[in-house]
Parts: C-alpha cells; sequence; structure tokens
C-alpha cells in the first residue's frame, strides 16, 4: 500500500485525471507511429484532446428502437470498469495503490468488461452494422480472453502468487521474463492488440464493411466516452505487459521507456498486417495462441 | 433455415468501401453470402439524352466526364469512330501520342486501383505507399497536359499537344522508377501471408464462366480468356505498337491482382516504345463540320476492359445517337454470381475485384438466389433509412 | 459557434474552446451523388502521404454520426437526391456542407440533363463551394481550411440552416 | 482463331434462314436485319454456336416524317468475337414495341434489356425483372426519356 492518500490516488494520480491524459497521450503516439510509418506526417500532439472535446460537443443523438437507458449507461460503464482496472497495476512505476492476493485476475476481468459493454452497445440498436459489429467483438473476446490469460499466468507461477505487485517485485528481482518465457511474452503481446481491437484484429470495427461495428449508432458523448474507454485499456495493458516481462517498473522513468518500447513494437505490428477476418481471427487463436500458452506453462511446470 | 427472417445486410449508396455510389444488398446466413442483388443508378446523369443537342466538338467534352479515371479512353473511342465517319485519318504522330496517354493513364488507373483495393482487405499502408508512388504518373501527366485527372488530349481528327525531348526523358525517368516499384509491389501482393489470406482463391470464375456471362479486360483475362482489344482490333497507334496479351490461370482475387500488375510492365515497355521511334508529322488534320451520315462502331481497350461505341449521325453538325456500352457493365453479373457461397467479410475485395466503376456505367444486375422458394421480407436500404429519419424527427 | 457581447465570460470561455476544438478535429464524410469520380480521386489523394490531411486532424469517417463536414461531389443526380437529404439528416448538429468541383457547385458540364439537379445548394445549405474538374488536391486543402477559418471567426458567414429538411419533390425543385 | 473474314462467313451461313437484309457497312462488320419474331432464334443460333459475346443492345427511336405513317424503335444486337462485330437489327413499332428476352440463352442481358424498356419503352415479355434499372423509383411511368418527344422536365435553363 503505497502512502498517497487514498482519494488522491483515486481521482488524480494514478487513477482519473493522469489516466485520461497518459491515454490521450499514448493514442497520439500510437496515431503518430502508424503515421510515419505509413510515411504520412501524422497528427499534431493535441489532436486527441481536441478530437475527445470536440466529440463531448456534439449533439447526442439516441435512435428510436434502442433503449434509451442502456445506451446511455454502456460507454459510462465501460469507462469506469477500465478506471478502476487501473488501481492494481503499478501506474507510473509506483506501487498500485489497491492491491491484494488476487488481484491479477480481477484486473484482466475489468478489462474485459469494456469490450462486452462495446458488445451490448451493439447488441442494443437496431442499425444492420451494429448487429454484425456486436457479433464479431463477442466472437474475439471469446477467442483471445484464453491464451492471453493464460500468458499472463505464466509469470505469476514464477513468482507463486496472484497479485500483481508481488510479481512486478519479483520480476524487477531477477531475470527478465522475456528471456525465461519468451513465448508467454509473444501470445501476450498480441493477446493485447487482439483485446484493443488493433489491425490485424480489427474485425469489429472493420471501417470498409460494417462502418464502424457497435459504434455506428454512437455520436458525441457515448462515442468520447467509448474511445477515452479504449486508450485507457491501452495503457493499462502495456503497463501489466511491461510489468510482468519487461522486469518490472520500478521508477516513472522505467515504466516510460518499457511501455514506449512496447507500443513502438504494437505500431509496427499493425502497420505490417492486412485485417484478418473474424474466422480468421478466432482460428490463429484457438489454434496457435491457445497451444503455445499451453507450452509455455507445461514448461514452467516441469522446470 | 426456411421459415426465418433473412438477415440483409445493405452496403451502400454510402459506404466507406465504395467510392462511389452503389447499393448492394447481400442476404446472409450468419457470415455466409446467399443472395446478392445490386442497384445502381446514382450516377446516371442523362449524357446520352444531352448529346443529342450538342455539337460534335461539345459532345467530346461530355463523353470525356463520364469517367474521370478512363477519361482518355472515352475521348479516343469517340475521336476514332467521327473519324471513321468523317473518312478522316488521324496523323501517325497524334495516333502515337494518343497509345501514349492511353498507357500512361492505364497505369494511373490500376495504380489507384490496387491502392483502393488493399485499403478494402484493410491493408492501409500498401495503400499509401501505392498513392504516393502514383503521384509520379499524376506529374507527368499534369506536365504534358496541364491537368491532373481530365487531361482532355484528344481533338476529333489529332491530339491538342506535342511530347518534346525534355518531356520524354521526364516521361522515361518516371517510368523507370515506377517499373522498379511495381516490381517491389507484385512481390509484396504474391507473398504478404495476410493480404493472401484475402485474396487467394476467393470469387473463383472459371473460364467458361468467364466466358459465358460475357467478362471483359482485366477480370476476364485473370480467368485465361484471352480477350484484349488493343490486340484483337489494334486501332489508333497499336498496329505501329504491338501488345503481348498477359494472362493468368487460376481466376480468383489474387489472379486479378497480378494480371493488372503485369500488364503495367507491358504499358511501361510500350511507353518506351512510343518515345522511342515518335513518327514526326502533324498534330491534326482538317475535318468538316458537319459528319456525313452514316454510323460506325469503334471499340477501344479501356484499363477495365473493352469500351463499345456505336456512333450515328444524320449529316448535321449534331449527332443522331451516341451509345456508350462501359466495361465494367458485363463484370457485373460476374461478381454477383461468384459473391454466393463467400463470407460477408469478403464482399468489399470481391466488389473492387473487379475495379468497378460506377461513373462509366449505371447499370443493375439481378441475380436470383438458388432456393427460390423462400419466403423473404427484404428490408431494403430505404426501408432501413425510412426508419431511420421517422426516428429522429 | 457565433458568440455575441451579451455571454457572460464564463460562456464564452466554453465557446471559444468549443470552436477551439470544432476546428482543430474537422472529422468528414465523403458522398458522390452522381460525379464522374475525377474530384473523388482528388479528394482521397488529399489523405495520402503527398497531402496529407491528417496532420490538420481531418479524418475520413465511415458513419454519418461521427462526421461533422459533409463533402459532396457531382451534381446530384434524382436518383441519388433522397439519399443526400437522409444522410445529412442523420448527422448530429454543428454540420457543415462542402460542394466540391464545378458538377456540386452548378451541375458542371451535366448543367440542364434531365436527370441532375444543378447543384448541391439547390438541396442543402452549402457552407463551402470549390471549384475546378476535378479540384487539385490544394485546391480542397485550401477550400476546407477556408471553410475552418469561417467557423473559427464569430460573425462568419453562415447560410440558414432548416432543423431538417423534407424530401423535395421533383417538381418543385426543377422550376426554381 | 479463325480471321476476320472466316468468322464474318460462318456468322452470315449461321444466320441465313431469318436474314431479311444483309451489309457489310464495314470490312469487319456484318449488318443482318431481322424481323422482331425470329431474333431469339438468330440469338440463340449465334449464342450456342459460340460466336463471340454479345457486347451491346442499342436502341434509336426512328419517328416518322409524314404524320399517318407510324413511327418505330430500332434495336440493334451487337455481338463481337475478336476483330469481328455483327450487328442484329429488328425495326419495332411504336404501337406494339415487343421483343422476345434473350435473357434465357445470356443471363447477364437482363440488364441491357432493363435499359430498354426504361429509356425506350420496348417490352421484353418473359425478362427476369423490370424495375427500375437508371431512372429513379419515382420517374413517371410513361415517360420514356430517350424518345425524341421527351424534351426534359423544364427547358434546361443552361444554354
Amino acid at each position: 500500500m503505497n502512502n498517497i492518500l487514498p482519494i488522491v490516488a483515486l481521482i488524480i494520480f494514478p487513477g482519473g485525471l493522469f489516466l485520461l491524459t497518459s491515454g490521450l497521450a499514448y493514442e497520439w503516439v500510437d496515431r503518430k507511429l502508424i503515421a510515419r510509418f505509413q510515411n504520412r506526417f501524422g497528427p499534431r500532439w493535441f489532436q486527441p484532446l481536441a478530437d475527445t472535446v470536440k466529440l463531448l460537443a456534439k449533439e447526442e443523438i439516441i435512435p428510436q428502437g434502442v433503449n434509451a437507458f442502456l445506451f446511455i449507461l454502456l460507454p459510462v460503464m465501460g469507462l469506469a470498469a477500465a478506471l478502476t482496472a487501473a488501481l492494481y497495476v503499478p501506474m507510473a512505476g509506483l506501487a498500485p495503490s489497491f492491491s491484494f492476493r488476487g488481484d491479477l485476475v480481477v484486473t484482466l476481468y475489468l478489462l474485459s468488461v469494456l469490450t462486452l459493454c462495446l458488445g451490448l452497445a451493439g447488441a442494443n440498436s437496431a442499425d444492420r452494422f451494429s448487429l454484425i459489429g456486436a457479433t464479431r467483438t463477442l466472437t474475439q473476446v471469446f477467442s483471445y480472453e484464453a491464451p492471453f490469460m493464460l500468458a499472463m499466468l505464466g509469470p505469476a507461477i514464477v513468482t507463486g502468487s496472484w497479485q500483481i505487485n508481488e510479481v512486478n517485485a519479483y520480476a524487477q528481482s531477477n531475470l527478465w521474463l522475456i528471456i525465461a518465457q519468451p513465448i508467454g511474452f509473444l501470445v501476450a503481446l498480441v493477446g493485447l492488440m487482439g483485446k484493443l481491437e488493433l489491425p490485424p484484429f480489427d474485425a469489429p470495427e472493420a471501417e470498409t464493411e460494417i462502418v464502424s461495428g457497435a459504434l455506428t449508432e454512437y455520436s458525441g458523448r457515448g462515442y468520447a466516452l467509448f474511445r477515452l474507454g479504449k486508450n485507457v485499456e491501452l495503457v493499462i495493458g502495456l503497463t501489466l505487459v511491461a510489468a510482468f516481462y519487461l522486469g518490472g517498473l520500478a521508477s516513472p522513468l522505467d515504466f516510460l521507456w518499457k511501455t514506449l518500447a512496447l507500443l513502438l513494437v504494437l505500431a509496427l505490428l499493425q502497420t505490417l498486417f492486412a485485417r484478418l477476418r473474424i474466422d480468421q481471427t478466432v482460428g490463429l487463436w484457438w489454434r496457435i495462441g491457445a497451444l503455445l500458452a499451453l507450452v509455455q506453462l507445461l514448461v514452467l511446470i516441469v522446470l | 433455415m426456411d421459415k426465418q427472417e433473412k438477415f440483409i445486410v445493405p452496403i451502400g449508396p454510402q459506404h466507406p468501401a465504395l467510392k462511389e455510389p452503389g447499393h448492394f444488398e447481400f442476404t446472409v446466413d450468419g457470415e455466409v453470402v446467399t443472395s446478392a442483388t445490386a442497384r445502381l443508378g446514382y450516377v446516371h446523369r442523362g449524357i446520352e439524352k444531352a448529346v443529342e443537342n450538342r455539337n460534335w466538338t461539345q459532345a467530346m467534352y461530355m463523353l470525356e466526364r463520364i469517367c474521370g479515371i478512363c477519361s482518355h479512353v472515352h475521348a479516343t473511342a469517340y475521336c476514332l469512330g467521327v473519324e471513321k465517319l468523317a473518312g478522316v485519318e488521324a496523323p501517325p504522330r497524334a495516333q502515337a501520342i494518343r497509345v501514349l496517354i492511353a498507357e500512361l493513364e492505364r497505369i494511373h488507373s490500376h495504380m489507384l486501383w490496387w491502392g483502393v483495393a488493399a485499403h478494402e482487405g484493410g491493408f492501409d499502408i500498401l495503400f499509401m505507399y501505392t498513392w504516393r508512388d502514383r503521384e509520379t504518373v499524376m506529374e507527368l501527366l499534369e506536365m504534358i497536359s496541364g491537368n491532373r485527372v481530365h487531361y482532355s488530349a484528344n481533338l476529333i481528327g489529332g491530339v491538342k499537344f506535342d511530347i518534346d525531348q525534355k518531356q520524354a526523358d521526364a516521361i522515361r525517368k518516371g517510368i523507370d522508377y515506377l517499373e522498379e516499384r511495381t516490381r517491389h509491389y507484385l512481390e509484396i501482393i504474391t507473398t504478404d501471408e495476410t493480404f493472401l489470406g484475402r485474396t487467394r482463391n476467393i470469387g473463383v470464375m472459371t473460364s467458361d464462366q468467364a466466358k459465358s456471362l460475357g467478362a471483359v479486360g482485366p477480370t476476364a483475362r485473370a480467368s485465361d480468356v484471352h480477350r484484349d482489344v488493343r490486340i484483337d482490333h489494334p486501332y489508333a497507334g497499336y498496329d505501329r505498337f504491338p501488345v503481348q496479351i498477359v494472362t493468368e490461370k487460376e481466376g480468383d482475387l489474387e489472379a486479378r491482382f497480378i494480371v493488372r500488375l503485369k500488364e503495367l510492365f507491358e504499358s511501361y515497355r510500350l511507353i518506351r516504345e512510343v518515345l522511342d521511334n515518335l513518327p514526326d508529322s502533324e498534330l491534326t488534320v482538317k475535318v468538316p463540320r458537319k459528319i456525313p451520315a452514316g454510323q460506325v462502331i469503334s471499340r477501344v481497350e479501356a484499363p477495365r476492359g473493352e469500351l463499345f461505341y456505336y456512333i450515328e449521325s444524320n449529316g448535321s453538325d449534331q449527332p443522331e445517337r451516341i451509345k456508350v456500352r462501359t466495361p465494367t457493365l458485363p463484370n457485373w453479373g460476374t461478381v454477383l454470381s461468384t459473391a454466393v457461397g463467400l463470407k460477408l467479410a469478403d464482399m468489399p475485395m470481391l466488389l473492387v475485384g473487379i475495379d468497378p466503376c460506377f461513373s462509366c456505367n449505371d447499370r443493375l444486375v439481378y441475380v436470383k438466389d438458388q432456393n427460390q422458394s423462400l419466403t423473404e421480407k427484404t428490408w431494403s436500404w430505404d426501408d432501413l433509412r425510412n426508419h431511420g429519419i421517422e426516428r429522429y424527427k | 459557434m457565433q458568440t455575441d457581447l451579451n455571454y457572460q465570460p464564463l460562456e464564452q470561455v466554453v465557446e471559444r474552446i468549443k470552436t477551439w476544438a470544432r476546428v482543430n478535429s474537422p472529422w468528414a464524410i465523403h458522398y458522390n451523388s452522381g460525379s464522374c469520380n475525377g474530384c473523388d480521386i482528388e479528394l482521397l489523394t488529399t489523405i495520402t502521404p503527398h497531402y496529407d490531411l491528417e496532420r490538420f486532424g481531418v479524418k475520413l469517417q465511415g458513419s454519418p454520426r461521427h462526421a461533422d463536414i459533409l463533402l459532396v461531389t457531382g451534381a446530384v443526380s434524382l436518383q441519388s437526391r433522397d439519399r443526400l437529404v437522409r444522410i445529412y439528416n442523420q448527422m448530429p448538429e454543428p454540420k457543415f456542407v462542402v460542394a466540391i468541383g464545378a458538377c456540386a457547385t452548378s451541375g458542371g458540364v451535366f448543367r440542364g440533363c434531365y436527370s441532375v439537379l444543378n447543384g448541391v445548394d439547390k438541396l442543402l445549405p452549402v457552407d463551402a463551394y470549390i471549384p475546378g474538374c476535378p479540384p487539385r488536391p490544394e485546391a480542397i486543402i485550401y477550400g476546407v481550411v477556408q471553410l475552418l477559418k469561417n467557423i473559427q471567426n464569430p460573425n462568419g458567414h453562415h447560410p440558414e440552416k432548416p432543423l431538417v429538411i423534407t424530401d423535395v419533390p421533383p417538381q418543385e425543385e426543377s422550376s426554381c | 482463331m479463325l480471321d476476320n473474314y472466316q468468322s464474318l462467313e460462318y456468322a452470315r451461313e449461321l444466320l441465313k434462314p431469318w436474314v431479311l437484309s444483309e451489309s457489310t457497312p464495314a470490312p469487319e462488320r456484318l449488318d443482318v436485319e431481322l424481323s422482331a419474331e425470329n431474333l431469339v432464334a438468330a440469338v440463340t443460333a449465334l449464342h450456342q454456336a459460340g460466336w463471340g459475346y454479345l457486347s451491346a443492345i442499342t436502341g434509336i427511336d426512328r419517328p416518322s416524317s409524314d404524320p399517318e405513317q407510324e413511327g418505330r424503335i430500332e434495336v440493334m444486337y451487337h455481338f463481337c468475337w475478336g476483330g469481328v462485330v455483327t450487328t442484329l437489327r429488328v425495326f419495332v413499332p411504336y404501337s406494339n414495341p415487343v421483343i422476345g428476352t434473350v435473357c434465357i440463352e445470356i443471363p447477364s442481358a437482363s440488364l441491357y434489356e432493363r435499359e430498354m424498356i426504361e429509356l425506350y419503352g420496348v417490352q421484353f415479355p418473359g425478362t427476369p425483372s423490370t424495375d427500375h434499372l437508371l431512372l429513379p423509383d419515382d420517374w413517371p411511368a410513361d415517360v420514356f426519356p430517350m424518345r425524341k418527344s421527351f424534351t426534359g422536365f423544364d427547358s434546361p435553363d443552361a444554354d
């Protein structure tokens, strides 16, 4: 338990404000890297901020044939889940503000609540594209969730505890787990891309097929909250994988360069691949992802 | 599956996959498409009617604007037809310049196409890189004609501008750069795993299916059908600069990519040949204002396939009738028959596979799905949109 | 957008922030209502590396819900007239219309054809016209930047905007 | 592939039973006039023999000059094969503009026929579908834009 006042921890520092700004900053880095890889100039530094403020200031259209209460609630719930997940993760290199035995499972569950909200939002509206987007989001959840969990279990088994804080401490003390468990790292990274629906796994919001999937009907605030949720989840996912596999996060500087290195790898992977069809993604995950993660665990147990 | 309401996915008329308005309804069962219908006509501007009360030269400017990507080819077909009617022959240098600009336009059209096709498959980096390289050919066209898209090089009886030595060298330099880039793209398209996952043996069309459906251009040549007007019936300068046919066997989406890329190598060779031995003669020949009565058929190979012009004149200075049958028209039949059985996610790729040019044609093809007996409640895009409108009032 | 003087200072600040955000992240949606796709490929060229528009924050969106600017190309053909109206109605409020190319501005070379409605302004309140057949990518960017400037200055000219435009029968508008 | 002359001979001999009049306006073209009834038979013969493909169907409105003689619509079926084009020409009076459909033989011809139905008012009994092709759905039923009699909704204010 670190010593920052719980309220401050919740609102300002590791939670709330800091997270939203770092989410926007990471989104900007991500878009800028992709643009530079595509030989384009890329957006200015305040672009995500301008996008979010503009979306918040736009008129909110609530289409009929949609359960209005759910329509408004889902984005808020998604963002809330993403924000709470941040409390168990060693944000900015400091010790996580709350941690208890088994908070790894809770964090992973909270991270996938946002994707479930997205699926529900899609199913909620009567527009054809959202319905298809919803089915794709949910099928994708079932495909990447298991391998991603298994990949996260690797380091937990080695440290012998389910607490993120302890795993982080263990990772700092001895050999980087990326060298000890390379397959686990690979599956975790690619699992993160699946969770955040980054290309090549962006079938659920394939712009050229189903407009923008579950989010087609959303405009203004709802859409802004969903985008913020996605950014926050990007940051948390990066810190989680960095904490586990890149030898723990001791100081803010450590946190910074490790997560940005991971983001660079992520951006590179994003630009390299064409979008996979939904059945190809599911096939890839179950055949390769799950198997690799299992092999990794067997190696650990036998070791 | 019989009593359940068919799930209709309307794509278009406004849809990010389509750069132009066309309305497609795919009846899907889960992700698999069971039947496809198209409703076009959003770009119908009544050109063939308007042309009848314009004189011969005015008509050309209108016909050029049928399609932004293949405007030169429309003008060439029209001018060749009218020159044949008037019993006049454009000078050899003009014919050679027509071939040169036709090939440059083919490069510009094919590069545009596989950039957009890559974007459909979610492969945006190829889209960006291809369109960056396409700027070279746009600059060449602008250097020669002063305009990037509608270069209107043609006159009835000749060509408007000449190619001097400095321009020829700039074209050769541009072509060398493009050839090296095209080799690079051909290598990417045939090896990149994720892209192959989207194109290999999808929308396969056998060669006799292509023949019976009357497919034309690269779409037919990808299914090993030897149809290329530049070879069957050489027009303008193509008899002096022969073309070799480029065909593929498989007839799937990947083959269509490869045929178009290989055709570009053919275009580069042709352009160098034209530039090396450009016959010197004057640029235009005198054509009477009133074209003598008669009718003529003029066929030209547009980037997308065979373009068919039927021109009839009644001796006055206004055409009696100009019928334009554009290459995308017969290719529609092939798309909507190969669509059955594929996945919904493949539809944008399939639609873009034949390089559809809606402005060239606004036609409709209605293909009944096999199980006729289904009672289906089709919710067309209009009903969906009407429903949308009442909601927000 | 008009920040007239009787606003209290706080609302003026909020209004200025809102305008700043709208000017710096104008999302666009493109509809081809009967164009020869010359303007469309020039429009697409503006988001490719050579003229990258993302540096100004412009992003081509798929759904009318997410877009602020409606980029219309082509002389509105009778067929696509009601689709265009519907897309306009589906866009959330601060929305702007840009007519790209000679056809969208006045029907261009197809003016007078039986199935063409000469120009977009016969149907929607248009904020910016970009002439040219097709306009060069630089011209399109210049046009969009002029629109953004117009949004930014408080007493900029804005066409009057009916709340919802109903379907306009062919006879009525072809006589005007 | 036969050369141009042989393919034209082959087409002429294929169409022999139904020919009313014949002409070759250009070296690589054969122009055959038929009566409306046996058009379908001629098209089937050409298609069965694998003679090229139906490239286009062109319509021309021929209003008659003197008042009591009725105007006609000329419909041309163009078949292309390599460098050679055969045109089957059919005349149909205004009063009953009816031609047999060729869609059974050539499925993709349905789009050409729909254009004729819409723009010229020629009827093709048995064609798979007849709803609108180019013109908007709210287009008045009996107005055929490509007929000479049609001069647009209002005088084009352009010129």
